[in-house]
């Protein structure tokens, strides 16, 4: 297999133009790419739509590439704890599309898996249902949703390995697999780098086929929003 | 009149040996601390974990194990990670056999407004309208009335709706409340010291009463 | 967590009763559900719906169920090797449907997860077309398939715990986590069975939460049908 | 004039470094055989695998590993398993560079027939069609001509389609040929001793012939 790392996260994202969509992994600061973007906030690239369950805080993630107003679009399902967040949106600034959580996670795994189209019953007779073909099967109504895919898709992994084969950690897990496998390019950023032949196929998450670019990522801060204790 | 706690310890008596559960943040969640040790169950956090555990020691926490409030959890023998596609398939899909949520106001045939109140910022859905349209079985832990002294039990939502006719059962600071496949709501149990009356006076949409209603054992 | 531990494969499909929709895991012979099958023969169970992708050969797998004219219907994508099979399906004992098997699990996929349709490119313009719904996305056409849900799905996994947690070895996974998502009921043998706390979370591929019944499995015979080897 | 292996070979030239590659069974399993050193491909197999390796020895021959064709294999450095859906995610996304299989014909706007013949006992497309319906870049490793020597590069497929303009090349015994979005095929390469005419006679679609036609270099 050939080999798909690169140098490091400059290298990765360096061609991402202003205008692209993204995906980015993560719930919460949970397994968020962090290495890319740093590396985007250097970049300055803007105009970005942004495709994430969430947008960061002030002074972390997401949060970061707001306050450099790289952002023109979010693409959510909870948009909560950013206060740069709400004073963009409230003027007008930032356009935020907000999905419920789960049709968000199909969307994009329909993305990566060819499907253009799916029925859900999540938010039927809601404001979500606007516009949207309503449609009943087996006594139960459904909205009809759409795929969704990115020009790059950018995410974090515990391990992977040089063909791009990825393992992630507790629940880091999350919206990362299926916006690997939706994204024209996918770039990942790891922990932990191996040679080929090192995961065990039977416990790899993120098949390399999905995977363009691979990098060891570093100085992880892996922020914790609430750290709850027991003693 | 119950407390926050009152009202966990009373949905956790609906909770049955083997069920698989979504807590909602908030009172919800407090369940959890309330159910028998003789009764098995498994949580299920939405960002990808089955079977969530206790809060970890300052030792063990990890930024890589959070549920879905965002808060440092532990697992438990028997956890399962997954990412949030499988996740929602599992919700979807009627797996989880008991979903537990708080509510802004609910309607007399189940609506629930749980996500956006106009004029404030709107932070989203979460996964709350998935829950809502795909469990069986939905509880909502709440207060009866508003701060403001307003019944949250209407005829029908003011707020904008998270999902129609999916409330099964309702229990509040004053009572516990099922809701009628045809509407309205069904007095199952008065909370210790309240009047019948006082339920009345609290519930905007169509109580019923039939026979005498006990007061719930915690 | 309680146990879903039963004893044997007997008592694991004791009450699956006449003209029940099955599911049975497996591509070819690999990863099929050996000792339910011997199980359901004895129990003489009749009238059956068999998923599956493939309906065994003429002495193992779903062919013996074959045999004892067991099964009134099989929904599979490719149903070669077997010579009784053919009988039966030209002496019109036998009613078939032929999917493609990438819709097949999709299908299978989508009734676990509870969508009820999606749309597909597979089978358009070609006779999988008739009577379906055909709609263009993008430029490109698609046909709606819909869910596909079983009264009991018997699925065979490596390793397993008393919490129906599973873990398939090789291309054994096949059909089998879909399959197990999608039963009503659903059986899971292994080949070990393991205390609570031994999978690691992190490698299961079917979490618990699909899985009912759960046994080990005994006298593997695992038959290859076509033994290729190199020097 | 090529035997299966020349087809094979030949098909093995136009695979380039780093693809993803789905082989039918037949010819197009000959291919891996033929493809270069310093080109790395890893070959998808549908029923759940990615990397496929040779034929393991006799003593690591495992039940559990086998490939589309229900043959024993062995897995590479870096080889993946997964469950089927995810399989035909892949397939079905895009994400495979090429898929190279066999047909009984194919027409002149790319259609293909190669699952059923009337009048026989109908085994099942098995994955077929889902790979003719979502491959940007298909090609067919065939015979020409039938037993009975009839042409299988057709006007219009005859026999019941699995795909509809998918194919975007093929090879033959004779010949390469590209199916142009307009229709048609076009003579790229002749098979070594195979004059235009031979391959005109032996092609019952419309066939484009533009200037010199080179040989195959095998």
């Amino acid at each position: 297999m050939i080999s798909k790392v690169v140098n490091d996260a400059d290298e990765a994202v360096i061609d991402i133009p202003n205008n692209a969509v993204l995906m980015l992994g993560g719930f919460g600061l949970c397994g968020i790419p962090e290495n890319c973007i740093s590396a985007l906030l250097k970049t300055g690239v803007t105009g970005l739509t942004c495709i994430s369950n969430n947008a960061g805080v002030d002074d972390f993630g997401i949060g970061l590439m707001l306050k450099t107003r790289q952002v023109k679009k979010m693409i959510s399902s909870y948009v909560g704890e950013n206060a740069e967040f709400e004073r963009q949106l409230l003027a007008g600034e930032l356009e935020v599309d907000l999905i419920p959580q789960g049709t968000l996670a199909e969307r994009i795994r329909a993305g990566g898996a060819g499907i253009p189209a799916f029925f859900t019953p999540a938010g039927y007779g809601t404001e979500v249902a606007e516009g949207k073909e309503v449609r009943e099967f087996h006594g139960k109504q459904y909205l009809m949703e759409s795929w969704l895919r990115s020009d790059f898709s950018i995410v974090k992994a515990w391990k992977g390995d040089t063909a791009g084969n990825l393992i992630f950690k507790g629940t880091a897990r999350n919206f990362n697999p299926m916006m690997a496998a939706a994204g024209k390019v996918t770039i990942a950023e790891v922990e932990e780098l191996v040679p080929l032949g090192e995961l065990d196929p039977n416990e790899i998450h993120t098949p390399g086929i999905y995977v363009q670019r691979i990098f060891k990522g570093s100085d992880y801060e892996k922020r914790i929003e609430q750290r709850t204790v027991s003693n | 009149m119950l407390d926050k706690v009152g009202i966990a310890k009373r949905i956790a008596q609906e909770v049955r040996d083997g069920w698989y559960i979504n807590l909602g943040i908030g009172i919800p969640t407090l369940v959890a601390n309330y159910i028998p040790d003789n009764i098995n169950v498994v949580l299920q956090s939405e960002n990808g974990l089955l079977g969530i555990g206790p809060f970890p020691t300052e030792e063990k926490v990890d930024a890589d194990l959070i549920n879905a409030g965002k808060q440092t959890v532990s697992m438990m023998p028997g956890s399962v990670l997954f990412d949030s596609s499988e996740s929602f398939g599992m919700i979807r899909g009627g797996h989880v056999d008991l979903t537990i949520l708080g509510a802004m106001e609910v309607s007399e045939n189940g609506d629930i407004s749980n996500w956006k109140i106009p004029g404030k910022m709107v932070k989203g859905m979460g996964g709350a309208m998935d829950l809502v349209a795909s469990a069986d079985n939905i509880i909502v832990a709440m207060q009866h009335r508003s701060r403001s002294g307003d019944s949250k039990l209407l005829k029908e939502c003011t707020l904008p709706i998270t999902g129609i006719k999916c409330v099964k059962k309702i229990v509040t600071d004053l009572a516990v409340l099922d809701i009628l496949p045809q509407g309205g709501f069904q007095l199952i149990e008065r909370a210790p010291g309240v009047s019948v009356e006082e339920i009345e006076n609290a519930t905007a949409g169509k109580l019923i009463v039939d026979g005498d209603i006990p007061e719930m054992k915690i």
